[in-house]
Parts: C-alpha cells; sequence; structure tokens
C-alpha cells in the first residue's frame, strides 16, 4: 500500500456485520480505505454466529467467524459500530450522509461516506401460516435456526437427549400457494448437516429427512449429503410432510413416501422445520433510503451490468439479495469490495 | 393402518445382508436405473427393484418376505450391472428368498429347484433328463455324434459333491422341505397395471 | 464393423494358449450335447487343445439363485471346481453363461471376502483342494473373438449372408466382473458372425434375457416368461431374423423349447431356429452336421442349412 | 340484527336439538333468525358427486330465495351447507351481488365476539374439559370458507372458554370423522372416527364439542363400535356447541336436547356440578 | 395379441385429453404439481386407496382414463378437502375426484363401492321427491336395497327412540322449481352418455 493511497480519505459504509459485510470491510480496508461497519446486535458475525457446524466440511462457524472479527478489530481503518441503524440518509454529490442511531443509547451522528455496501444477510419465513406442522404450537417443533440452537445444547449435554428427529424440507419455499415458489437454495445442505450433526451427537437416534429434491450442487457437496446418508445412517424420505400430530408426549409425522407410493408415519422427538429463506423487513427499507431495487419478495435486485451494485455508489453482497451459504456470501462480501475499490480507486 | 416407519432400520446389515454380501444398500440413490432394466419390472409393475431397496430401507423387509414378487427375478444382474452404485440387487434378492424359505413363504417356487438339486446330488450334474427314456434317448444322441454317451463324471466327483452339500447342511435343509405344505403368499402379478381408455377402445 | 474398444481382448489373452481347460455345462451336454460337441471340434480346428477333468462336477450357481440353503454350498461347489483347474495351472473356458456368470460371480464373492475364502477352503481342503483364485475365468466367445481371424481364414462353408440375430445372454455381460465385450454395447458376436460370412441383425430386443434361468416351466412359466420371449422373438422375426444364435445352452433351451409353447399361447409360430455360436463356427469351418447335433433342437433348422448349402 | 337462517335437512332429523339449540342461543344472543322460507336440501356429498351442475343449482336456488329476503347475512349451523352456500355466493358475487355466507360458528364468534358471549354467560362451564372438533368443512377450504385457521382453528376454543369451559390442545381440530359414509362405508367411519375419539382422549378431554351434525353423528353413535373395536372405553359425550352456550346462558338440559345423545352426558355434567 | 400382456407405458404416445379437459373444465393446471406428496400424506384415507391423491394428479398427466375411472379411491374419497389447502400448488383435488366420479358414471363404469354410489343416488331421489332428505326413510331404503336388513339395526333403534330419526321431514312447497335442476341433469346424463 502506497503512500498517496493511505493519504485518501475516502469511506465506505457496510451495513450488516454477517460474513458477507465483515469480508467487504476487510477487502476494502486492504484496498486502503476507511470503513465504517454497522451492525444492529451486540456483537458482529450474523447468522453465522448462530450456526453449530458448517457444510460441507464439519467446520465450526465460531471458528472462522472469530478469525475475521479478531482481523476486523486489529485493523485500523476500519470502525466498528455495534448496535446501530441507520436512521435516514441524503445523497450528495459523491456519496451520501448518512445518519446513524445507536438503539443502546439512542445518541444519533452522522458521517459522510463515499459509497454504501448492503450487506443486512437473511431470515426465516415466519411459520405460523403452516397451522399442520404447528410451528409455536408443539414445543418439539424447531425452525432450522432454532434447531442450531437446539444442536449446541445438545453438545453440551444439556437438555433430553432425542430418540428420533425428522427434518422437513422446503417448508415454505416452493410453495406458490403461500407465497414462496422459489428455491431457498441452502436448506438441502444445512438440513442434511443438521441431520449429520444429530447423528454425530447421538448415534441411536432415528433421523429423518423429508425431501422432495436433493439439491447439492456445489463442490463437495453431493459427497457430503452422500456421507450424511452412507456413512452417519440418516435416512431420507421423499415426499412433503402433511401434518405433525402430537402422539404421546412425541410428534407424529404423517407423510407419503412417493417412491414407493405409500403413506407412511413416523414418531420424532424433534421436527425441525427448514423454512423459507426470505429478506429482513428493513432491508426494503434500507434499499429504499439508497434508491436500490428490490424484487417482489424484497430481496435487493442488481444492477443491469453488475452483480454485486444495485445503484449509483450502492453495492450488495450477501443473503439481502437472495439466500447464499458461508462461501458465497464471502465471495460476494469480496465482489462488491473490489467495486468499492474499482470506484474509489477511479474517481473517488 | 397406515405404514410405520419401522423401529428395526437401524440393524438393517444384520435383518437383510446376513452373509454381508449387500453392504452399500443405503447407497441407493432411487435414480431406478435397476428397474428401467429390469425384464420383470417391464412385464409386471408391481415387481419394482428400486421400490424393493427404498421399502426395504424403510423397514418393511417382511412384506416382501411374504410377497411372490422376490421369486420373479430372473436373476439376469442387468441391475447390477448398470446401478451407478454398485448395489449387487440380485444378491439382495438372494437373502430375502433365504429368509422367506426360514419362514416357510413362497416354497412353492422352491420346489422345482429342489427337485433339481436332489437329482444333482445323485448325478454330480444338474438338469439330467428325468426318468430312463430320457436318459436312453440323450446317450443314443450324444453317442451318435461321436461324444462318450455320458458326461465324463467320476465317482469320486460325485461323492464329493454330495459330502459338500451334507457338511454344509444343504442336503438336510432340503430334504426337510415338505413338497405338499406351503403358506400362501400376497400380492399379484398385474398389481399397479395402470392401462387407458383411450387406448383400449381404439 | 470395428469398435474402438477401452479394453481389447489382446490385451487380456495376450498370447494363444495351445491348452484350456474346458469347463463342462450340465445343459450343454445333456439338453444339447451338441454344444459340447462344437466347442470342441471346433477348438480343435483353431490349434487349442480343450482339456476336462473327470473331477469337475456341476456349478451349481442356481443354487444361489434358488436360495437353496445358505450360500456356503454354492461357495464350496466352486472353490472345489476351480481348485481343480488351478491344479494344472490352466485358465478355465466356459461355454455356458450360467456357469461363467456364476463362477464369475462366486469367485468374487469368495475373493474380497476372506471369511467365505477361508470357509470354503477348509471344507474342500479334506481332499486336499486348495483355491487361491490364480485361474482366470473366460467365456469360450472371448476366445472367438479373440481368434476371429484365425476364423475366418479357416471358413469352408460361408454363411451366404444368412440374417443372424444373436443373443447374447445376460450373465455374459456382467461387464462388473471384468469382462472382455462391452457389457453396454456388446458386439463380439456379431463380428464373429461376419467373419463367417453371415449378416447380424442388430434387432432391438438383442440383449433381452432368455428368461430361462428361474423362469422357464419352473417359476413363473405363464406369466412372465412367455409373454417376456414373445416380445423378443416377435421382434427377432419382425427383423428379418433366419437363425438365432446364442453363446449359452441355457439361452438355447428358453428359446428353442418355449416356441411350440408361445404358439399354443399366442398363435404365432415364429419357427426361428436357435442354435450355439460354436455350432456355427463349427458348421463354417466345415465341421460334419453329424457331429453338430442339431437333432435336439425343436425348431429345425433346415431351412438354414439348406441356404449354407449343407444337405443333411 | 336479523340474520337469515338456513337451518338444512339434518337439523330437521338427526340434528334437531343442534336447530332448537342454536335458536334459542341466537335469540338470547340478540340475533333475529328468519328461516329462509321453503328451502331446499344443499344436495351434500352425494349431489356434488354425482354431477356438478346440480349442486350448483340447489345452492343456487336457496341463495335467490335469501336474495328475495333482503337481509344482508344468511347462516346454517351446518358446514356441509355452508359451504355449499359459500361457493353458490363466491360465483354469484362475480355477477352482482349475493348475501354474506356464514356458518353458525362464523357468525357467533365474529358477528357477535367472545365478549358478548361471555358477558351473557349465567352458569359457567367450569371445569370442564372439552376437546373443540371443527371437523373438514368449517374451516375448508381455505379459499371458500374464509374463517379461522384450517389447520389450527381457534375460534371455538375460544367460544368454548368465554362460556367458562377449558380446552385441551389437540391433533385432530379439524381431521375428517368419515362425513357422508356413515352409512354405506360404516368401516371408514369407524377408522377415521376412532382417531379423532382417541386424540381426543389422549389429550384429555372430557368431551367434544362439534359444529357440524355429521361430526356429532358419527363420533356418538358409532362411539360403542369404536371402542369395541378398539377395545378402550371413551366415553366421551359429543355436544353441539350450542348446546354448551345454552347450558351456560342457563337453559335447560331439556331445552338443549342433551338427552338425545347417545352417549349420555348427564353423569359428566352433574359431576361436574352443571346440572 | 400384443395387450395380453402388461408393457412399459409409451411416454411418447401418451397423450392426455383428460388433463386438458381438466384443464378447460375446471381450470385446474396440473402441470403445477411438483409430487411432493403432501397431499396423500394427510389423506384421510389415502392408507386405504389404491392410488393416493398424488398418484391420481400424476395419472391425469399419464392420461391414464382409465385407471382412474375404475379405481376404488374414487369411491372412498371423503371430499374432506385437506389436500387442496395443503397443496403448493393449490391444486383442487377434491374437485377433480368429483369430476371424475361424474364421468365414471357418466360412462357407465361399474363403481368400486356400488353401496356408496346407491347412497347417493338414494339421497338424491329423496331431494328429487321432496326438496329436502328426510334420513329415516332414506336410511331404511338403503338398508333394504343393499339386503342389509339388520344392518346397524340397535344403533337405529336407539336412535329413533332418542328421536333422532323422524319418519317425516319437512317439504319444499315449490316442488317444480327443485324438479327442474333435476329434469336438467337427467337430460344431461342421457345425452352424454
Amino acid at each position: 500500500m502506497n503512500e498517496s493511497m493511505m493519504g485518501k480519505e475516502l469511506t465506505a459504509l457496510v451495513i450488516g456485520g454477517g460474513p458477507a459485510g465483515i469480508e467487504a470491510a476487510l477487502k476494502i480496508a486492504c484496498g486502503g480505505y476507511r470503513v465504517v461497519l454497522v451492525e444492529k446486535e451486540s456483537e458482529p458475525g450474523g447468522l453465522l454466529r448462530k450456526l453449530y457446524s458448517s457444510f460441507p466440511r464439519w467446520e465450526n462457524p465460531s471458528d472462522r467467524i472469530g478469525w475475521m472479527v479478531d482481523d476486523l478489530k486489529r485493523n485500523k481503518q476500519i470502525e466498528i459500530s455495534l448496535e446501530s441503524t441507520v436512521e435516514s440518509v441524503a445523497r450528495t454529490d459523491n456519496g451520501f450522509n448518512v445518519t446513524l442511531k445507536n438503539t443502546a443509547t439512542g445518541g444519533a451522528r452522522t458521517i459522510d461516506v463515499q459509497a454504501v455496501v448492503l450487506a443486512t444477510g437473511f431470515g426465516l419465513m415466519d411459520l405460523s401460516a403452516y397451522g399442520e406442522y404447528g410451528h409455536g404450537i408443539y414445543p418439539g417443533v424447531l425452525n432450522s435456526l432454532e434447531f442450531e440452537e437446539r444442536l449446541r445444547e445438545w453438545s453440551r449435554g444439556l437438555g433430553k437427549a432425542p430418540k428420533a428427529v425428522a427434518l422437513i424440507q422446503c417448508v415454505g419455499s416452493r410453495d406458490r400457494s403461500k407465497g414462496y415458489p422459489y428455491c431457498s437454495k441452502v436448506c438441502c445442505m444445512y438440513s442434511a448437516k443438521q441431520a449429520g450433526v444429530v447423528k454425530d451427537l447421538f448415534p441411536e437416534a432415528k433421523v429423518y429427512v423429508f425431501y422432495i429434491d436433493c439439491r447439492a450442487a456445489g463442490k463437495g457437496y453431493e459427497e457430503f449429503l452422500r456421507e450424511v446418508i452412507e456413512k452417519k445412517h440418516v435416512r431420507y424420505v421423499r415426499g412433503r410432510p402433511a401434518k405433525v400430530l402430537p402422539d404421546g408426549g412425541r410428534l407424529l409425522v404423517r407423510a407419503e413416501d412417493t417412491l414407493i407410493g405409500i403413506p407412511v408415519e413416523f414418531t420424532a422427538d424433534v421436527v425441525v422445520l427448514a423454512a423459507a429463506v426470505v429478506p429482513h423487513p428493513e432491508t426494503a427499507a434500507l434499499a429504499k433510503m439508497f434508491g436500490a431495487p428490490v424484487d417482489e419478495y424484497g430481496f435487493i435486485d442488481h444492477d443491469l451490468r453488475s452483480h454485486a451494485k444495485c445503484a449509483d455508489r450502492v453495492f450488495f453482497a450477501g443473503g439481502c439479495g437472495f439466500a447464499v451459504d458461508t462461501e458465497s456470501a464471502l465471495s460476494q462480501g469480496a465482489a462488491a469490495a473490489a467495486e468499492v475499490i474499482a470506484l474509489f480507486n477511479g474517481n473517488g | 393402518m397406515r405404514e410405520r416407519d419401522a423401529d428395526r432400520v437401524d440393524n438393517l446389515d444384520r435383518l437383510v445382508d446376513r452373509y454381508h454380501l449387500v453392504e452399500n444398500l443405503e447407497s441407493c440413490l432411487q435414480c431406478g436405473r435397476c428397474t428401467g432394466v429390469c425384464p420383470v419390472a417391464n412385464l409386471s409393475p408391481s415387481y419394482n427393484p428400486r421400490q424393493i431397496i427404498r421399502d426395504i430401507l424403510a423397514g418393511n423387509k417382511d412384506r416382501w418376505l411374504r410377497s411372490e414378487e422376490i421369486w420373479r427375478c430372473f436373476w439376469c444382474a442387468n441391475c447390477y450391472t448398470l446401478c451407478p452404485m454398485d448395489i449387487p440387487f440380485p444378491l439382495l434378492m438372494m437373502q430375502l428368498r433365504y429368509e422367506a424359505l426360514e419362514n416357510r413363504y413362497g416354497e412353492k417356487y422352491f420346489l422345482p429347484f429342489r427337485r433339481f438339486a436332489m437329482r444333482a446330488l445323485e448325478d454330480g450334474l444338474t438338469f439330467t433328463p428325468g426318468g430312463a427314456r430320457g436318459r436312453e434317448r440323450i446317450m443314443k444322441l450324444r453317442g451318435r455324434i461321436g461324444l462318450k454317451p455320458w458326461p465324463d463324471i467320476s465317482e469320486k466327483a460325485k461323492q464329493e459333491y454330495r459330502e459338500l452339500f451334507e457338511a454344509t447342511g444343504a442336503a438336510a435343509w432340503m430334504e426337510a422341505i415338505k413338497e405338499e405344505e406351503e403358506r400362501p403368499v400376497a400380492l399379484t402379478y398385474l398389481q399397479g397395471r395402470i392401462t387407458d381408455a383411450k387406448k383400449k377402445g381404439g | 464393423m470395428q469398435r474402438k474398444r477401452v479394453v481389447e481382448p489382446e490385451d487380456k489373452i495376450r498370447e494363444i494358449p495351445a491348452v484350456v481347460f474346458l469347463f463342462r455345462s450340465c445343459t450343454g451336454s445333456l439338453e444339447y450335447p451338441g454344444t459340447e460337441s462344437a466347442v470342441t471340434e471346433t477348438l480343435r480346428c483353431l490349434e487349442v487343445e480343450p482339456v476336462t477333468d473327470p473331477d469337475q462336477t456341476c456349478c451349481s450357481g442356481y443354487l444361489l439363485t434358488c436360495s437353496a440353503h445358505t450360500p456356503e454350498v454354492s461357495l464350496a461347489v466352486t472353490a472345489r471346481n476351480l481348485a481343480l483347474v488351478e491344479r494344472k495351472g490352466l485358465d478355465t473356458y466356459v461355454f455356458c453363461n450360467g456357469c461363467y456368470g456364476y463362477l464369475k460371480e462366486l469367485s468374487h464373492i469368495l475373493l474380497h471376502n476372506q471369511e467365505y475364502l477361508e470357509g470354503a477352503n477348509e471344507l474342500i481342503a479334506r481332499w486336499g483342494y486348495h483355491y487361491a483364485g490364480k485361474t482366470r475365468i473366460f467365456h469360450v466367445q472371448e476366445m472367438w473373438y479373440r481368434l476371429r481371424e484365425r476364423i475366418a481364414a479357416k471358413v469352408v462353408r460361408p454363411l451366404n449372408g444368412l440374417r443372424v440375430g444373436v443373443h447374447y445372454g445376460c450373465h455374459y455381460l456382467a461387464r462388473k466382473y471384468d469382462i472382455l465385450d462391452d457389457g453396454g454395447y456388446p458386439t463380439f458376436h456379431e463380428e464373429i458372425v461376419e467373419a463367417l460370412g453371415g449378416t447380424p441383425v442388430f434387432y432391438k430386443e438383442r440383449q433381452l434375457c432368455c428368461g430361462y434361468a428361474v423362469g422357464r416351466g419352473f417359476t413363473h412359466r405363464e406369466e412372465i416368461v412367455q409373454p417376456h420371449l414373445f416380445k423378443k422373438l416377435k421382434n427377432a422375426r419382425d427383423s428379418g431374423v433366419e437363425l438365432i444364435t446364442t453363446v449359452c445352452p441355457g439361452c438355447n433351451v428358453a428359446l428353442d423349447r418355449e416356441q411350440p409353447n408361445l404358439r399354443e399361447r399366442y398363435g404365432e409360430d415364429f419357427r426361428i431356429p436357435v442354435i450355439d455360436l460354436a455350432q456355427l463356427i463349427a458348421l463354417a469351418l466345415g465341421v460334419p452336421t453329424a457331429k453338430l447335433g442339431f437333432e435336439a433342437n425343436t425348431v429345425p433348422l433346415d431351412d438354414v442349412l439348406a441356404k449354407v448349402g449343407v444337405s443333411e | 340484527m336479523i340474520v337469515a337462517y338456513y337451518p338444512g335437512c339434518s337439523l330437521e332429523g338427526v340434528a334437531r336439538e343442534y336447530d332448537r339449540s342454536a335458536r334459542l342461543v341466537c335469540e338470547r344472543l340478540g340475533f333475529g333468525l328468519q328461516e329462509v322460507p321453503d328451502w331446499n336440501c344443499c344436495g351434500a356429498t352425494a349431489a356434488h358427486s354425482l354431477d356438478h351442475e346440480l349442486t350448483r343449482g340447489l345452492s343456487a336456488r336457496n341463495l335467490a330465495t335469501v336474495g328475495r329476503m333482503n337481509l344482508a347475512t344468511v347462516t346454517t349451523p351446518c358446514p356441509g351447507c355452508s359451504i355449499r352456500l359459500k361457493g353458490a355466493a363466491m360465483e354469484a358475487k362475480k355477477e352482482g351481488g349475493a348475501p354474506e355466507v356464514m356458518h353458525l360458528l362464523q357468525l357467533l364468534t365474529e358477528a357477535a365476539g367472545t365478549e358478548k358471549i361471555a358477558s351473557s354467560v349465567i352458569k359457567p362451564l367450569g371445569g370442564l374439559r372439552l376437546a373443540a372438533y371443527y371437523g373438514c368443512l368449517v374451516t375448508r377450504p381455505r379459499a371458500v370458507a374464509r374463517f379461522d385457521d384450517p389447520e389450527q382453528p381457534r375460534s371455538m376454543d375460544r367460544l368454548l372458554q368465554a362460556l367458562g369451559a377449558e380446552t385441551v390442545d389437540w391433533s385432530h381440530k379439524a381431521e375428517c370423522c368419515g362425513g357422508a359414509f356413515a352409512a354405506s362405508e360404516t368401516s371408514i367411519v369407524v377408522d377415521l372416527g376412532g382417531q379423532v375419539l382417541e386424540a381426543a382422549h389422549q389429550a384429555g378431554a372430557e368431551a367434544l364439542a362439534v359444529a357440524c351434525p355429521m361430526c356429532q353423528v358419527n363420533i356418538d353413535t358409532r362411539q360403542r363400535e369404536v371402542e369395541s373395536t378398539r377395545g378402550v372405553r371413551y366415553d366421551l359425550p359429543v355436544f353441539y356447541f350450542t348446546q354448551l352456550m345454552g347450558l351456560a346462558y342457563g337453559f335447560t338440559h331439556r331445552a338443549m336436547g342433551l338427552k338425545r345423545l347417545l352417549v349420555n352426558p348427564l353423569p359428566l355434567l352433574k359431576r361436574k356440578g352443571i346440572l | 395379441m400384443d395387450t395380453d400382456f402388461y408393457t412399459p407405458m409409451r411416454l411418447d404416445e401418451v397423450e392426455s385429453p383428460l388433463q386438458d379437459e381438466v384443464e378447460k373444465a375446471l381450470g385446474i393446471d396440473i402441470e403445477t404439481c411438483m409430487e411432493c406428496g403432501k397431499c396423500s400424506g394427510g389423506c384421510s384415507n389415502a392408507h386405504i386407496f389404491d392410488f393416493t391423491p398424488r398418484k391420481v394428479v400424476q395419472l391425469i398427466r399419464l392420461g391414464a382414463e382409465e385407471t382412474l375411472l375404475t379405481m376404488d379411491a374414487l369411491w372412498v374419497c371423503l371430499s374432506c378437502q385437506l389436500c387442496v389447502d395443503r397443496c403448493p400448488s393449490g391444486i383442487d383435488i377434491p374437485r377433480i375426484m368429483d369430476y371424475l366420479r361424474e364421468k365414471a358414471l357418466r360412462e357407465g363404469y361399474r363403481p368400486s363401492r356400488p353401496a356408496v354410489v346407491l347412497f347417493y343416488e338414494l339421497m338424491c331421489s329423496c331431494v328429487e321427491r321432496r326438496g329436502r332428505v328426510s334420513e329415516a326413510p332414506l336410511m331404511l331404503r338403503f338398508n333394504v336395497l343393499t339386503g342389509q336388513y339388520l344392518k346397524d339395526l340397535t344403533l337405529g333403534i336407539r336412535m329413533f327412540l332418542k328421536g333422532k330419526l323422524p319418519l317425516t321431514a319437512g317439504k319444499v312447497k315449490k316442488m317444480d322449481e327443485v324438479r327442474t335442476l333435476f329434469v336438467s341433469w337427467h337430460r344431461r346424463s342421457v345425452k352424454r352418455g
């Protein structure tokens, strides 16, 4: 990094401290520019921080997040603004006037930035539309993020060991009657991962995954999936369960095994619903502030010419654009950073 | 009642693959190449190798032991030849047949083989013509075309062949199966047949 | 017709052996004795000396498929028969798909399961046998193919473009067990027919199983084997096949013996003669028909013989 | 509020007590029920299984009659009739106006509201543990019924709670009882009705509350048969929810026709001190 | 001769006039089915169906009309509407079942459960005569016609004693209006049949 570049006082605002946001911040800082990273939680790490394990290598995501956050904190070019949200935005000639609000103290401040990276991530849909699965009604029915938490508890020896677990894929996703016709892309793999983890923790437990298609397109993904089936003995049943019924303190899952064509039942202690991936509600509001387009579901749409750009001086990365796995989130973060650096290097 | 995914599936290895010849059943991708190439499945829809594997993985082995379907396999091994995961489906059939017979299902399908095997114990050769006249006819024919009237098989060979049957218990086991007793099997040949009115009318 | 192959037969059978062990087939000796005779004659014509052993018994592979007791008995019989061959230091050549498939399969099981191998060897040790897996198992058709040029050179009765539909039989195509032909799209048989001056007919159902192994006359004759064979033979006839050649006496039984029953059931009389490829080669090489035992066939060969120019 | 009232055939027959209790309860809540004059059968499962047009015609005639009454709302206690009428109204709305069709449960919970229902209670049903059983057609199909959640309905639970009763969370709230096969394929009714009874029993319910004559008939009259098939004694009375409302509003059990139930509810009610 | 035995279905020859029919008459697009089986998993009676609801939908796509019109599932479907609300594509399977039932009767297929149809027909004829259904005579006629004189006798008596089976029921006054509907139904069945 040479002297002259250090002298430039150009700043990028990164909104969202998940893997995509952190990666973008780190890379922009490597390019020699200043970064303000805004995160609404009290800790950076995003969704990744909540995960117990990762695919396709069974790594502990906390390790990776730990290294990244360390890098982040060591980097003098980056200012981390935790428990903060964007209050208002005014576009200027060469950037934005952004007011940040601290949700803990209530204090506000305004900064000048010359580019913005939106990395607000994704969330899971509200499952109350699925009365048949009884999420929020039966205590054993969890969505996949709640289940990651449960896995963490189990790994620490807390809670009752399950005798059987059922994981249901495509809850919400690929359901046009509920308004989510799209495939959420990551559920196939994380369900396989979760199923494998359960088998690791409790080899005696029976684990069933109910799927429609297994979409394992990615380096090492199919092998990962087959490992889960063949080595860890997780059973895959093709069919979307129709109903979860409480049954003597446990949960009875009713489905059709569409590969044999007969109705089947399975009793589980925990039923995990791989809920559809949806954008956070604040994403659309933020996008509006920065003049970025969103699609019909509220995900950010990209500019015609670039996959990381959504408006003038506005870029995005990770789950706010669509469901992504960790690897993709990181690449998208790097790609957005490259765009920012190119912009700053060019006409700053 | 509805089928329950049985509780016993975790001991699949012990339950189905007692001879440790089909250890990779779980790797089945359910792609259906086996069924596509199977000559029997092409004639009788209720015999579907892919579904049999799926059903056995779901723990419904007993249904198949009782079935008549497992006796339909021609053992042509086309399924094994084409299987992307190298699942020796014929060996699975074989083990199911062993177990079926142990439970005395489908004996009537075994009896013709038993007859052959019992005769083979005498001759050391299988598919020998039955009855004195058939024997005589074939011996004449062989003589005419310049072969020894009876294939060259030594007494030693016959003796050792018999002893192998006795040593493995096969002879006694086959002896014990009575011709007249048999337990009924379920399912029918054309079950699952799909028809089309348009075709039939035209 | 020459196909490019991944494995050339010349790689597997590098030098043409002067002596081979010929594995006797029960059906080939007792149902269609002409097969045994034709194979022996043809090998001799091609300057390969077949050796047999009166101590060899039936391969008994069918006991495995029909589940006569546990696999041990079939494994022991196989180990014993192959141990006999190993003693002679020869490779095993088989002229029946049943024997071929079962020997391949059972020896594979033996060689990949230490326990089974030890068990079988223990059983046969009492007579001083030991099976170590040294003898290689080939089908005689693989030998015919390896010698196709020698065969072509020795043809004295060319087939005059006889339309021959071939039947491979499933066990010959067991490509999991390291066979020489292409299990997915085999052509050895057709190439040999061509070498003899015949016209091979690539009918659609040429790779369809004969249904003999379990079906014919045993368990599901009425329901399964007959419609199955009807499908195959109808397709062969519609493709203009005048003669079907097989490489397995078992397949012969199903395809030949079942034709009157098909006539009864479906009212169609195919009258397609079915013989072994060895018989056809022997015929073309000038072996007297008296040695080929065609009278064992249900469907007579008169038309075929006339076309080739042999008068009986 | 004056509402057109379409009782349906069952309410003249097997479900007379439903009809009677519904009328009394509605009156108490200030709904003036005006019976649709000269109404005809909706055709039920029979007609729509045989001919779609016929079903449509039968319901259209009823709807037209309601139209001549100049009332905004028509209610029916039978879910089968209500779904047919709702379907007809949906089509009629495309071509012009049509009255609002509401199932009686819908009318009472939506138009009256639980507060109003609770305020009229004289004798709360304290300590009675009920399983609210909705069956299929009260809430299904979603697009036609437009009422409550088809998978996890709560309206009747809230209504019963307003009467002072406890309701159990259970699994078979909206599963099928066997419906129209009561006479023709009894084994199906015994199978499905048995599942419903078993679930209610497991959830600890002391009785069921229903909003459909078919559900009541199937689960009440076939209960002995279910018990002998399953080898379990359930003894769960099956009330119409209007009967329970009536009891809470101080009507006598005779007025509510409780004696007409095959599984005798009186011992339970006495034990609970409600009678 | 060829059809003496089963041959695999020829996908290239599959035409499904039925699928077009279903699309035109009912406005249901079969192509939206992704075969997830959610309909069949929750179906009240799928465990006794010969073809589960998912298969029924797929059979329409395959044009297997005869199979559909003769299947047992047609007459054990409860029309409980569980499937339609759960279908991710919103396919109205009960409506399809209605349509198939209608068609099967119109085209003269023998229903696998004659009792079910008989009951429906008796019920409709009851409506045709009186405009309303009167349950006691209906049950009585049903039991007589199916020859089960003693079926549910004790239950019937118990119900009768409880006043649950009144022998008379209301009658529609303007029966001509109701009859018109039935007349056009019969005309339809005759014309189509």
